[in-house]
């Protein structure tokens, strides 16, 4: 269930609009469909990975720091066509999708979010955990993201990070 | 793993520099002995920026070789880097990773330092109305803060465990000053922010990795696609006289099929990129190099990757773990563009860095193939079995070099 | 919230049901009254975990591989009654619920779950984590699982999977 | 999405309402806005945090033991006063809310919770997990938790627990 | 870290027990000395209470060192203490953490023991049908449980791995046993319940910790503020002749500022409860003591602060990690507001405790400060430098007792 | 713990391979002695069934004591397994855990191998325009992967570190032999999965565990409530010369109250299955034994429990866990019935079967009682002292057996 900030009145329908979205994101990236990913972000998006760190200190630089749904493409293509890495697989949860504020510029949201990650032969581990803030807007009649902020709440990235979370 | 036989009992193979065997990335009392000997001697290792602590009392931690410091601006503005250890019972004095300060009281009992590290005061030191408190004879000019020899240049901060015998700039040589210099020109830095990774392999290898040209052409399929690196551009590796610190210089070529591309796998001619602002590189520091990675003996890469500047502090922490600490920056007058592209150019590095990410999955995967080989070695040979710079790519020569200095410092 | 796939129209009071029947399910299990877990399912049932590995490469063995209620019953009875283990508690969750399809045998859903274990007087620890693939339906009033599939991600079972998950 | 156990019949508009209530709980702590904390429980709450061997075996003793709303304050404010601890960051996520029982003194309901904790400079790990049996009330309008005990599964706490749970 | 030498090797400083080398809570060899020569000697080690187990076959485990027992009470009554490891092939006998039992059966081949740990039967000892068993001359008697010497007091239960020389009474001694009857006077306990937690530091800091009354004027905030422990009233550091065993006594002050507030930063004056039924002691032993705290070599801390009773058993795993299990308790005659107050003031102890808390992080930070600088030295020099008992609090007295005694026992 | 004394110092008890010193499940040492002379020697090591890698380039990766292999088919059908480490600078060449391939590229400089494992090319072995490259006396054919000597049998794969002097079949002996051949008789074999678990114990309690009959009927109520192992039926332990192969051989028996369920605790008259068929088993090999367990030295275990057939492949990781990883089979020619029996009875096997289960939890409490007891000595009488045959299941003869075996090669 998405859940509102007190004080806000919101109908069942969004809430349960706004919870597909936020379900199919991590469906997304736990089938290993990254290319569906992008779609769920308008074309103008802007999408970060960010440790808490630097976002407290008002550092802007992001591990990942995409300014259009191209550049979210261009990820992908270069993760599948280029990187060279260790077989993984990642597990992405949600918990506590709260929808805090409706302005004119999009329904802005935060969740928790965790992430477990599987390498070859070894048993699952957490991987990171953090915080999404999250602008959606209407595209088209499609809820999609128009701002995600993924905040880590570690300065510590485990060997590395291969795919978005 | 075989039975590890004492460190005494090691042997470096017979043919030099241009192998390394397995058990440096392996043996605990190696990495023992590293700590001390490479880590905790009279090298300068680097600590941080001084703009991170612009103002007196600001303090930032930092880690070096296992130990962790605190770099805090004096009253008078010096840096001075202390040990974070408190002299009474060891505790941490400062469990914030960075802030501002007046002094350091340590938590357990409130022994007080100043930024200098000198313990100013003791809690009841005379006792409480005629009982306990310290010895009369106690002195508190032995009791400050373990501090550390500080030196820094144009933004730059490094210390030493030790008594260094020679400036920072003899100590990096002639040749890697002036690269040193090339970037920290004097300007004020600006930090645009940290990334942190933990990587499961020796510290050594990320040195390796950067002292090799070799791999670059090879295995960064984005790079080489891009042509951002390449190996049929014209660019050097060079070191100063010891072997210890190296650079790596290359330039940008055009994303065009030649005789070199034939033997990169690698290379993709038909890639193209949806978003072409992610590489829109600016030329901005004189010459034509377009890369230049600096590897500093024994816990600095500095990274001048188009425009992305980066300090990588390496962090080691036991044989096959260390950490790798980014600091971003830029200049205070960069342009709000310029500004932008380091930014976004940060796609191409740290932890998810479309580039780098291959080469801490390198790293993980060499440790992998080491780990349960410890009774083999590499082979060092591309370019040949010497320590000499070369105008050219195709060498691990500062590989090398790296060895020639480790092997004379570890006594192996 | 149970989620649904995009391009798909769901009732609200169908999602609720829904959440119900999966969070009966963590509660049964978290409980530690496995006595509860079989009667989630049809009489017909089908239950596997498996490791994605075999299902990957098509191979059809199962860790526990139930054909029918009743050997859900044998299941719990034989842990019961016949098992040695070391004493253990598990937490599951669930996270992405969400109802991919409605066909004539069923609702379909997938889900991520996450157990965590805890080893007596160790810390509690991640123990698996993965994906079921469901099929729901309504048995004579109450949804139950005709179908669940759980998929997880690693290859290895620390030590021993005693519960089902 | 707030679950009802079998045979209850509830409004989706109650669930929406406990759904806010348990997200914002889980805010509280995880944006380290702990004065916000006691904000939703009554005057009269009782707040504990307990090992299950307590609860298990009939003892009363908990780590957190509050019997009002004011206890809940002055823990906070010796945490933010009074306490020495080493810097950490907290993430509370809940899954299963599942409400059982509806009776003249409140709504009964439980939950699964997980907490995640991330020390400086290192990799986030899980810290705790159990579960919540709570009684929720309609306070002046607000629902609010009457009583909320969080009984974590290992008998073993890493370290110290600093934040409430 | 430097690189460890063989704890052959290992010196003790020259100023002897004021100092303590950091090597004590890093070494491994250290550690596995400690395991033989401190918890697996003749000591007598805390096991736990008799009420845990009021009826015979009851049985909790325990761990003592990092052995794992059984403490169970026999048919007639007696508490036995067993190791829990079966004769044949060395397999977990008891899987509970509490229980009752009649025997107790070895999972793998059912081995059956009786409650004293004697091996009652072996399943097809004789063989099935003329074939196999066990040899003829197998004696069962010879292939018990391993059972501790025990003894107990006034409802605590004591084990002992070795034979000991000395009867509890004795190894306490006077003053020891004076202070511990004090809180064990006969009255029937009644267990309230258990908190454990995983302090990732040595066991030692945590004797030191109750071993120091120095610092808890100055890292208790909340105790000193609130006039629960003040360095500023009468109180003592006590020891038995050895040095190994201590007692801390303190008692209540008001909430004032004088002379000795002025060097305790912690004391904030303003500061108030909403609710004050958190703190409202009531006075239930003889004397004017308001906290007593007993530190018992070599794995138990008794608790009496205020209200709170609490046993603190510490269990050492390594070198730099050990769980400390609480047991909290009161009297069978509390009354029901007793029994509430022992409750309400158990929020300021354990894992979560509003004082305690600061105990296990100051652990914690203390680890972390000895970790990388295993090469130096600890000063215990408050009070001076002998090991005698004082009136007052401004000393590190029992903390020099201990490492005194400890010397002694580790032959360092 | 005791303070591990150095391996050397090491003394097996006098009893011989009757007793087995808990130190071998321990000692990290031990653990390194065991790589290399258990796991790292001329023995024959499963490897991989051969329809696993079906066609040329087909490739499998497999775990031999801890080093990584890729048993790959090569172009002309022979089956190569070989050390996944790069030759270059120790990378594993290999990073997926199965597929095809055409040639192995080391990921970080393109180092290319063929499928027996020689180094088919360096790029810029020359250099590029003259400059940089390999040395000119650099010899390809001195730098391939390493190699193993592989054979194979009736579809089983085993590779060896050494130069083996023996043929799978004269290592297996004559006795094994035939065993082995009664399940793999040449017929193609077909997978049906694969499970896999860690086990935080010591390797050879696995190996303990299947040699030790007597277990059997005590510890698995399943088992022996439902008949499928009965101590009371016909049965046999038997080893080759050395002793370190074994197999048991059993046979079902009825669910019936005897003379042997009286010693029996596991033994549940009243428990029936409410779907019967999860125990349907049928007769499927030649001879009444329905159940033949085999352990080959030093890494297999080959089970025949009614119609579940799996290889369980020991991966040792240290001295305290160790992972077993399963692969359950049939026969091509299996009827649809027999194919889904195999996978209900598969139901009883693996991390959750309803018996194996117990077996892995038995490991744990062993090695549990172990690790803090590693002063004690496990008893191994059952049976007698001897090594020898036995036609009946009272004995743990092929556990002395192991140890008489394991004895000698690690000069214990
Ligand atoms: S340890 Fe720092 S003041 Fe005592
Ligand atoms: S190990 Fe206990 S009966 Fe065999
Ligand atoms: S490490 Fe394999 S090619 Fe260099
Ligand atoms: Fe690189
Ligand atoms: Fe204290
Ligand atoms: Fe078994």
């Amino acid at each position: 269930m998405v859940a509102v900030a007190p004080g806000m009145e919101v109908g069942l329908e969004l809430r349960a609009r706004l919870a597909d979205l936020y379900c199919a994101y991590d469906d997304a990236l736990n089938d290993g469909a990254l290319e569906r990913w992008p779609e769920l972000f308008t074309e103008a998006c802007v999408y970060k990975v960010i440790p808490r760190e630097n976002v407290e200190q008002g550092f802007p630089v992001a591990l990942i720091y995409c300014e259009s749904r191209d550049m979210l493409v261009d990820r992908v293509v270069a993760l599948r066509e280029t990187a060279l890495f260790a077989p993984r697989i990642a597990r992405r949860i949600t918990s506590g999708i709260c929808l805090r504020a409706i302005e004119p510029d999009g329904l802005h949201l935060t969740a928790s979010f965790a992430v477990f990650q599987t390498m070859q032969d070894q048993p699952s581990e957490l991987f990171l955990c953090g915080r999404c803030q999250d602008r959606v807007v209407d595209d088209g009649g499609a809820l999609r993201f128009a701002e995600r902020l993924c905040i880590y709440d570690s300065t510590i990235i485990p060997t590395s990070l291969v795919y978005p979370v | 793993m075989s039975a590890q036989p004492a460190t005494a009992t090691r042997e470096w193979p017979d043919e030099g520099s241009s192998r390394v065997p397995n058990w440096v990335y392996t043996d605990p009392q190696i990495f023992a002995r590293e700590l001390d000997l490479v880590f905790g001697a009279s090298d300068w290792l680097y600590v941080c920026l001084e703009t991170e602590i612009p103002n007196p009392g600001d303090f930032k931690r930092s880690q070096l070789g296992n130990r962790e410091v605190v770099a805090v601006r004096g009253t008078d503005g010096t840096i001075n880097v202390l040990v974070n250890r408190c002299a009474h019972r060891s505790m941490q004095v400062c469990t914030a990773s960075r802030g501002s300060a007046k002094e350091f009281v340590c938590p357990y009992h409130q022994w007080t330092y100043d930024l200098a590290g000198n313990l100013l005061g003791i809690p009841f030191r005379r006792g409480y109305r005629g009982q306990g408190g310290m010895p009369p004879d106690f002195r508190p000019e032995e009791h400050g803060l373990q501090r550390l020899a500080v030196t820094h240049r144009h933004g730059v901060v490094f210390a030493s465990f030790g008594a260094p015998n020679e400036s920072l700039e003899s100590y990096l040589g002639e040749r890697m000053l002036g690269y040193f210099d090339r970037v920290f020109d004097g300007r004020q830095l600006v930090v645009l922010g940290h990334m942190r990774q933990r990587i499961p392999s020796n510290w050594k290898l990320m040195f390796e990795n950067i002292k090799d040209p070799y791999h670059a052409s090879l295995l960064h399929v984005f790079l080489v696609t891009f042509g951002l690196f390449r190996l049929d551009q014209q660019s050097a590796v060079e070191m100063d006289e010891t072997g210890r610190h190296a650079v790596l210089v290359s330039r940008r070529g055009a994303q065009e099929t030649n005789e070199a591309t034939a033997q990169m796998r690698a290379f993709k001619p038909g890639f193209a990129l949806q978003d072409k602002r992610l590489l829109d590189p600016v030329r901005e520091f004189p010459g034509d190099a377009t890369v230049v990675m600096q590897t500093l003996w024994p816990n600095l890469i500095v990274q001048q990757q188009s425009n992305t500047l980066a300090m990588r502090q390496i962090v080691p922490h036991d044989a096959r773990s260390f950490d790798l600490a980014w600091t971003f920056f830029g200049y205070a007058d960069d342009t709000p563009e310029m500004h932008q592209r380091r930014l976004r150019q940060a796609n191409l590095m740290g932890p998810a860095g479309l580039v780098s990410l291959d080469d801490s999955e390198a790293m993980l995967l060499s440790q992998a193939g080491i780990d349960t080989n410890d009774d083999k070695t590499c082979v060092v040979e591309m370019g040949g079995r010497a320590v000499v710079n070369e105008p050219h790519m195709v060498t691990e020569t500062a590989i090398r070099g790296f060895y020639q200095h480790y092997r004379s410092v570890m006594e192996l």
